[in-house]
């Protein structure tokens, strides 16, 4: 957003679009800033997101699923939103080229709590598309300036099916890596797939990571979360240290709009990161 | 210091603020008063009761222009909207309207990031406060005793007003205020006997009584969310609800907002427009969920939010009482009586 | 002026042998407001509620507005009166509700006011009838004898404006719009939920409360209406700003009345003039 | 300049739109005021259509189908007939002059008719003046 | 954004000379998301399409836009070439400045201005088109035809014939309809049974052919390609299988029904074939007068059927038929006269009607093909009465057709197998078909009376007890006469089956004013409906005579051959769809199809719109009050940017 005032975009280029999934409904767009000041004035932590912003479509809040560690650049990745009636910015962001231009409002929302997850092992558990904050975290936290800031590191990560995993050269990266122990999984395999079959909260239970000084991190989809939660309280995890990250519909980003509130609390501002102790006071209809 | 001028030279006044600004002040329209910006200094007219609409839109308009675009050139070529405020005059705001401005200002102008509109309309302005007039009968909907406000209660206004039979006596509050009466030159001060009418005017008001209950601020949030989940209480209070967008647009403190392009012929505006909670699709998504789908969870998010959600993110409850909630519900629905209603819950 | 007080007692009967009979689950009726001229539309669900109904001069709420809110199937007792009578019938001609699921406690009523102003409002909100076009049980004597006004007399003013002046007239009236949308939500025959203004694809006209958007909706708002309208007034009493949306609506009704012979909600067996036809229709009503 | 006013056409697929081809093929002259959407059916034809044509500007607004009964869906138009002259009673009623909206029957055979009809109604739309109530003020 | 290249066409000199062309082209390069414009001597050339093609592959083209001629002239040759560069051809917009510009007007400045702003209309629409694919489905190969008349009996015949299968469905005991029941036919007087009856054996000798007597249709679902269609089988308390058509029990049982074959002219037994060439020859008891039914026993019926057929257990069945094609060929009933009190119909014995008469004259009917009145007396005078209901503005407006002729047929009859006088009271005489005026000529000369009148009444002749009375004005002498008669021929109305408005729910068939079914179009499309895979033919379409029936019929099986012959079919692309987020069930859609494509799901409370029944015409989305109908490639959208575009200059 601009310096002088919040509900201005800044304006970004897209430098570089990768198609991530076999569906075509996944994009990720860098973006490089056009201005060198608002590059510099862009400051975020994992787990922040920003308002993608085209004239004449609108807003769309998403999740930054660059490292603020990646210099130069900003990453979204964004999915073609709707089935039937395709959501206007998402489907217009999916028809733009490399070098076009659209406004960019943020680091919006708080983060991961990175002090909180220093000297801690972190369990990192995401789902299908909401795995692209996580990245933003695994990323920052393996970066050589930060990753003996941190204890182990256990990411956990299921999609659907091979095609639709994201980052998929990350993750073969992140596999052959000593500094972290990544488990991939999908529901079902296809022919080429060599790797683990089975639903993310099954793996869970198998990889049965300690709670011992661990903080597990999980985004995915309702379904998901639904069942993976009561595999990290068997686990002993408690709720301040499982966390994850809200949706609701979004409109200014900066708490003023009103409509993302759950009890007191605005998403886009108060969150979009909750632990589960969080939450717990908080009203769980809206 | 006080100052006075008669009721019939008004518009003397207000010619001499429109030569220093822009001034708001009540109008008769075909339905009821409405504040507006005044044009002809003829039109301000100070009897009324209180107006349809909240004197909010003075500096949260209904719909505010961000930003001018052009379909298919560059985006930096984008034009912000600049205000360029001269200063405003906000004249004849009722007590209780007063006070929605200092809710407003927490949510507005002081946490969190600062809303510029809100701000800069805010800082060129001087409030003209207006004592509800103690001669006639209170309207059965107000309240606003019930919120610790006064109908002759001069906190949070610049200049405050009080109506002394065919006169009107001016008294600045504070500095600004103070100011700004000192350079009315054109109106004649006060005397003793005004002061007087005027310092026991307000304390007359205090006896002016609208509805009134015993509200303590930490009860009824907690009240609040013990019944979050009483779906019973919910769809009972709210079996009338049309789940129309009244309440919040007459309301002095609602404050949500939509932000919306309008495009034609490839020009366009960004602009935030008012918003409901009450509307159904104030939260669906752009999957097609929807958290709220049902009237009494709306209107369980818009008590919630002004007795509840307000007092614990910013410390007071976000209503003043001004009974227009009420008065212009098309059925009736009276937030006053459901309050009552859950504390004896 | 009907007797109030006859039908309030009336209505108490009926709905405690309803719903001790079991015979419907709910009944919808009035209950009082924050002072006596603004009852409340109500729902009584159980035999303690009973004591909350009232019935006065004020109930001017269409009660058939809520109809579609309670999920299909729902034995429901509804107080209607007349112009409540003929929004039923519509709904039903529409397939909302099921006339198997409704008692209708029928209300004949003249002299029903504006709580507003206090003007005696029949003529202009009840189609010239005081009695229900459908009931089941009658909780009045039937009004006879009251001076028949067409309900069409109060148009010709507006009939009789020069059209520019008429634009003027419904510009000024239709700028005052606040988009509240009270008028569709008090309309016991707007039930699209999404409304097509809210729709962002495509987006109708802009959010914003300004001429073209207001235009756009109450325009096309008067054209969904067109031959469903049954006259009950709700948009402009729900209106905070007053816009007489009823004359509009009222001009529309006529028009489909004398173009296609047939007013809303007045025959169960009828059919929505706009999704049908007739063969004999003529070229004549597009001149 | 004299007034050229804009028109806009709503023409059905199988009768209008093949009508004003035959107008071309057989080199009927007529005002090129007359913009055409081609739609499928006059029965598509959304009211709103017709205001939001208004509020773009349009001087004009012409609708053209098949003639009653020889509808290519059958009964599409006979729907289109009843909404249109609903449309039209409301644009009166709001104030805008009542020759600003036409809707004419006109077949893949009535080439002439649609030059005339076209003529015509331009010639209409002038006398009238620019449509100044609905259109957008920007 | 989009990526979008126009091409304008000069169409030799056919656009150019009033529309400067480049000029266009330059204009629309100036237009947001154009990455390409050019304009070309002949664009449909192939030169012209090529460039288009590489223009496509160069600039990495998502929308092309050819400004030309008329899309109905051009709009599928660039479809193909957009589909051929890999583009779907939905992406195309076809801009008409030859038809609708060049060709119109003189003045080059009106035509480039009137050019641009239907090029930027369609710049505007070609931004928001969608690419659409049309959704193929596998087609079964079975066509169903309903009704067992002449009609039924050929179209399934034809198709069998050609190694289709088919289920004749009818819902009498045996096949063979009217024609089944008429002794000679005009106007070459040969026996109906004789040209019949091998046709009906045919039937049951084809192995395509399943033959459904006794059975309704009860439901039908699905669509062309893939109707679903359930049939009941009525219980006939004889197992067919095991019954060898002995007859014995018919021979024995006690019961005694009246034989709708013979008009009721007769009876017939409880157990009983209507007639001995029936088609299955096999009896039913007729539940209604079976002794065992009524009174609880009697079972003669089962005591002497050796091959233990009758089955007083069986229950009504029910069947489900899938098949590709339906062809409804229900025919028709002739006009109840008896509320036409004039002609006394019902209440004097001497009134027949129609075909009645057919019966006297079969040498299988009740009289043994004997004319003799009600009292065994041979008439001495007979009156045939046209149009009786027909032609008439207070019953039936249409001319039933065929009457004329079988009146004709009847005289001929009469004066063959009687001595009577034979009169007809005629409008007039319609003898429009082969050999017709000649057989009419040929009537005339043996001595037939015509008396041109339409007969007013029939009364009783108060001076001759049991004779009648015709009134009539003779139109030529403008005399009223009053005829003494023996027998009265009525010659009624030909009108749609009492039960035709169920069947037209039952197949979604639009009826007309008189109630037959409605073809598709009166001139290019007489035997489709408006529901695409259900064909009509005969008499449930109109009255006509039995070479046109036998006609329809063999039309519509090469109609239902058309659809069943390909395996895969594919859909209108240009489909309507509701999105059921926006769908506030008003069931507008329903109420408006005119091809009962929407229908409504009670259970999510939305409409649905099914595909394969849509042709695309976009109704419903204008009746659609949330907007939540998406008609594509005329959506909400794309027509308001269209709108928009072409109001910018």
């Amino acid at each position: 957003m601009s310096a002088s005032n919040p509900y201005i975009p800044i304006p970004v280029q897209i430098s570089k679009i990768i198609n991530e999934v076999d569906t075509n409904d996944i994009k990720t767009f860098r973006f490089t800033f056009l201005n060198k000041e608002d590059e510099k004035k862009f400051k975020y932590l994992p787990g922040q997101f920003a308002e993608l912003s085209i004239y004449g479509k609108g807003e769309s809040p998403i999740g930054i699923a660059s490292s603020p560690t990646n210099s130069g650049y900003v990453e979204f990745t964004v999915q073609r939103a709707g089935t039937i009636v395709p959501g206007l910015v998402t489907s217009a962001l999916h028809d733009l080229d490399e070098g076009a231009q659209i406004g960019l409002r943020g680091p919006l929302g708080n983060s991961w709590p990175i002090e909180y997850l220093t000297k801690k092992n972190i369990v990192v558990v995401g789902g299908g598309f909401a795995f692209t904050t996580l990245r933003s975290l695994i990323n920052y936290m393996l970066h050589k300036d930060n990753r003996a800031r941190f204890g182990e590191i256990t990411v956990i990560y299921g999609a659907r099916t091979p095609g639709l995993l994201l980052y998929k050269d990350e993750l073969a990266a992140w596999e052959k890596r000593k500094d972290i122990k990544s488990i991939i999984t999908v529901d079902k395999g296809d022919e080429s797939w060599r790797g683990r079959e089975g639903f993310v909260p099954a793996v869970c239970k198998d990889v049965a990571p300690s709670p011992k000084n661990a903080v597990a991190v999980i985004c995915g989809p309702p379904i998901m979360i639904k069942f993976t939660l009561p595999v990290f309280f068997e686990l002993s995890f408690s709720q301040e240290n499982i966390l994850t990250s809200l949706e609701m519909r979004m409109k200014c980003g900066i708490g003023k709009c009103g409509r993302c509130n759950v009890g007191s609390k605005y998403v886009c501002t108060d969150g979009p990161i909750f632990s589960l102790a969080d939450l717990d006071g908080l009203p769980r209809d809206f | 210091m006080l100052k006075k001028t008669a009721i019939n030279k008004i518009s003397e006044l207000a010619a001499v603020l429109m030569e220093k600004g822009t001034l708001i002040a009540p109008v008769k329209e075909v339905s009821g008063h409405n504040f507006a910006q005044i044009l002809d200094p003829q039109k301000v007219d100070l009897d009324f009761y209180n107006t349809i609409m909240s004197p909010k839109s003075a500096f949260f308009p209904h719909k505010e222009d961000f930003i001018n675009y052009k379909v298919g050139k560059p985006i930096s070529e984008a034009e912000p909207v600049v205000l360029n405020l001269k200063p405003m005059f906000l004249f004849g705001v009722r007590p209780c309207d007063v006070k929605s401005f200092q809710i407003m200002d927490i949510h507005f102008n002081a946490a969190g990031i600062i809303d510029p509109y809100w701000r800069q309309r805010r800082e060129a302005t001087t409030i003209f406060g207006y004592a509800f007039d103690l001669s006639k009968s209170v309207d059965s909907a107000d309240f606003y005793n019930t919120l610790g406000i006064y109908a002759a209660d001069p906190d949070g206004s610049d200049i405050f007003m009080v109506k002394k039979d065919n006169e009107l006596l001016l008294k600045g509050i504070t500095l600004q205020g103070k100011k700004l009466l000192s350079e009315l030159t054109t109106i004649e001060n006060g005397k003793a006997a005004d002061k007087k009418y005027f310092e026991e005017y307000i304390k007359k008001g205090r006896d002016y009584k609208t509805r009134f209950m015993c509200l303590d601020q930490e009860t009824i949030t907690k009240k609040l969310e013990d019944i979050f989940h009483n779906t019973d209480f919910w769809t009972r209070v709210s079996s009338a609800c049309l789940s129309c967008g009244v309440c919040t647009f007459v309301c002095p403190t609602c404050y949500c907002f939509d932000i919306c392009d309008d495009t034609q012929f490839g020009r366009g505006t960004r602009r935030r427009v008012w918003d409901a909670c009450m509307f159904t699709d104030f939260t669906l998504e752009a999957s097609g969920h929807n958290p709220r789908t049902q009237v009494y969870q709306r209107l369980r998010q818009k008590i919630n939010h002004k007795y509840s959600y307000h007092v614990r993110k910013y410390g007071v409850i976000s209503c003043v009482g001004c009974g227009r909630c009420t008065r212009y519900c098309p059925v009736s629905i009276d937030i006053y009586s459901i309050i009552e209603e859950a504390i004896k819950t | 002026m009907a007797d109030f007080k006859k039908i309030e007692e009336n209505l108490k009967k009926e709905a405690k042998r309803l719903l001790e009979a079991g015979e419907v689950t709910v009944v919808l009726a009035y209950s009082k407001g924050f002072d006596e001229k603004h009852p409340m539309p109500y729902a009584a669900k159980s035999v303690a509620d009973i004591k909350n109904i009232v019935f006065n001069e004020y109930c001017n709420h269409n009660m058939a507005r809520y109809l579609v809110r309670y999920p299909q199937g729902t034995k429901i007792a509804v107080a209607v009166k007349a112009a409540d009578s003929r929004a039923v019938i519509q709904l039903i001609q529409e397939e909302k509700v099921k006339r198997e699921n409704l008692v209708l406690l029928g209300i004949p009523v003249y002299g029903m006011k504006n709580s507003k102003t206090g003007e005696v409002i029949d003529s202009k909100t009840t189609s010239g009838l005081c009695n229900p076009v459908l009931y089941d049980i009658l909780l009045g004597a039937e009004v006879h004898g009251q001076k028949i006004v067409s309900p069409y007399e109060v148009l010709a003013e507006y009939e009789a404006m020069d059209k520019d002046a008429r634009w003027e007239f419904w510009k000024n009236q239709l700028d005052k719009c606040i988009r509240c949308y009270a008028c569709r939500k008090a309309c016991p025959m707007c039930y699209c939920d999404p409304c097509f203004i809210d729709q962002s694809k495509p987006r109708w006209a802009d959010k914003a409360p300004q001429s073209p958007g207001n235009m756009m909706y109450h325009l096309t708002r008067f054209h969904h209406l067109a031959g469903r309208c049954i006259d009950c007034g709700e948009c402009s009493r729900a209106c905070p700003v007053d816009i007489p949306l009823y004359l509009f609506h009222k001009k529309v009704a006529k028009e489909c009345e004398e173009m296609f012979g047939q007013a809303a909600g007045m025959k169960l067996e009828d059919k929505p003039v706009l999704v049908d036809f007739r063969v004999e229709d003529s070229d004549k009503i597009l001149e | 300049m004299a007034f050229e006013p804009k028109i806009l056409g709503i023409a059905c697929n199988w009768c209008t739109y093949t009508g004003a081809d035959l107008a071309g093929t057989t080199r009927l002259l007529y005002p090129q005021n007359l913009r055409v959407v081609r739609v499928m059916c006059s029965s598509r034809i959304n009211p709103s259509f017709i205001f939001r044509a208004f509020q773009l500007g349009a001087d004009g607004v012409f609708v053209g189908g098949c003639h009653p009964g020889d509808c290519h869906y059958n009964t599409g138009n006979l729907y289109a007939r009843r909404r249109l002259a609903v449309t039209k009673k409301i644009l009166e009623f709001a104030g805008l002059e009542p020759g600003r909206f036409r809707v004419e029957w006109i077949s893949a055979s009535e080439g002439n008719k649609f030059a005339e009809v076209v003529q015509e109604f331009t010639a209409q739309i002038k006398n009238l003046g620019p449509q100044t109530k609905l259109k957008i003020q920007k | 954004m989009s990526r979008i290249g126009v091409f304008v066409c000069h169409c030799g000199l056919n656009i150019a000379k009033t529309v400067r062309v480049s000029e266009l082209a330059q204009f629309a390069s100036t237009l947001p998301d154009v990455v390409v414009a050019k304009d070309y001597k002949f664009m449909c050339s192939t030169p012209g399409q090529e460039m288009i093609a590489n223009d496509i592959k160069e600039h990495r083209l998502d929308r092309v836009i050819i400004t030309a001629c008329s899309p109905l002239m051009h709009e599928q040759t660039f479809r193909k070439v957009l589909a051929a560069s890999g583009l779907n051809q939905y992406l195309l917009t076809i801009v008409n400045i030859r038809e609708q510009v060049s060709w119109v007007t003189h003045d080059i400045e009106e035509g480039t201005s009137k050019a641009k702003a239907l090029l930027n209309g369609a710049v505007y629409r070609a931004r928001l088109l969608a690419p659409l694919t049309s959704r193929v489905i596998d087609v079964n190969p079975d066509v169903m035809v309903v009704g067992g008349g002449i009609a039924g009996i050929q179209a399934a015949l034809e198709l069998a014939n050609t190694g289709k299968k088919v289920y004749l469905v009818e819902k009498n005991s045996t096949i063979g309809g009217h024609m089944a029941q008429f002794d000679k036919t005009f106007p070459t007087l040969d026996c109906s049974a004789c040209i019949l009856t091998p046709k009906m054996d045919s039937v049951l000798q084809n192995k395509n052919i399943t033959l459904m007597t006794y059975c309704e249709v009860t439901e039908v679902k699905g669509f062309v390609g893939n109707f679903d269609i359930t049939v009941q089988q009525k219980a006939r308390y004889v197992d067919h299988n095991k019954c060898n058509a002995c007859m014995t029990c018919m021979e024995k049982c006690p019961g005694k029904g009246i034989s709708e074959w013979d008009e009721s002219l007769v009876k017939r037994k409880a157990i009983y074939i209507p007639f001995p060439q029936a088609v299955p020859q096999k009896p039913i008891i007729d539940k209604e007068v079976c002794t065992y039914f009524l009174k609880g026993k009697c079972r003669l019926c089962e005591k002497v059927c050796e091959q233990k057929a009758i089955d007083f257990e069986q229950q009504d069945s029910f069947v489900q038929v899938k098949v590709g094609a339906v062809i409804v060929a229900t025919g028709y009933d002739l006009m109840d006269t008896r509320p036409l009190v004039q002609y006394g119909y019902g209440k004097y014995p001497g009134v027949y009607n129609a075909l009645e008469v057919e019966r006297l004259f079969n040498s299988a009917g009740p009289t043994g093909g004997k004319v003799t009145l009600r009292d065994g007396k041979e008439p001495q005078t007979i009156a045939i009465l046209h149009c009786i209901g027909s032609r008439d503005k207070n019953h039936y407006e249409h001319c039933s057709r065929v009457c004329c002729m079988y009146s004709l047929k009847f005289a001929h009859l009469f004066k063959e197998k009687t001595s009577a006088d034979v009169y007809q009271f005629y409008i007039d005489i319609r003898a429009a078909g082969k050999g017709y005026e000649e057989f009419y000529n040929r009537v005339i000369e043996e001595d037939v009376k015509f008396i041109r009148g339409k007969a007013a009444r029939v009364a009783q002749n108060t001076d001759e007890p049991g004779r009648l009375i015709v009134e009539a004005e003779d139109t030529i002498t403008g005399k009223f006469v009053k005829l003494p008669v023996d027998m009265v021929v009525l010659s009624p109305a030909i009108v749609p089956r009492s039960d035709s408005k169920d069947l037209a729910r039952l197949f979604n068939l639009s009826t007309d004013k008189q109630g037959f079914f409605m073809e598709r179009h009166p001139k290019l499309a007489p035997l489709s409906t408006m529901s695409e895979g259900i064909f009509i033919a005969g008499v449930c379409q109109s009255p006509k005579d039995i070479p046109d029936t036998v006609a329809q019929a063999n039309g519509a099986a090469a109609e239902a051959l058309t659809i069943i012959v390909k395996d895969k079919m594919e859909l209108e692309a240009t489909t309507a769809m509701v999105n059921p987020a926006s769908c506030s069930g008003c069931q507008n859609c329903v109420r408006v199809c005119p091809y009962g494509a929407p229908s409504f799901n009670y259970d999510k409370w939305v409409s649905e719109i099914n595909e394969a029944l849509c042709k695309g015409c976009g109704l419903c989305a204008a009746v659609c009050p949330s907007s939540a109908i998406i008609a594509r490639h005329f959506t909400n959208e794309q027509v308001l940017a269209e709108m928009e575009g072409l109001m910018e200059f």
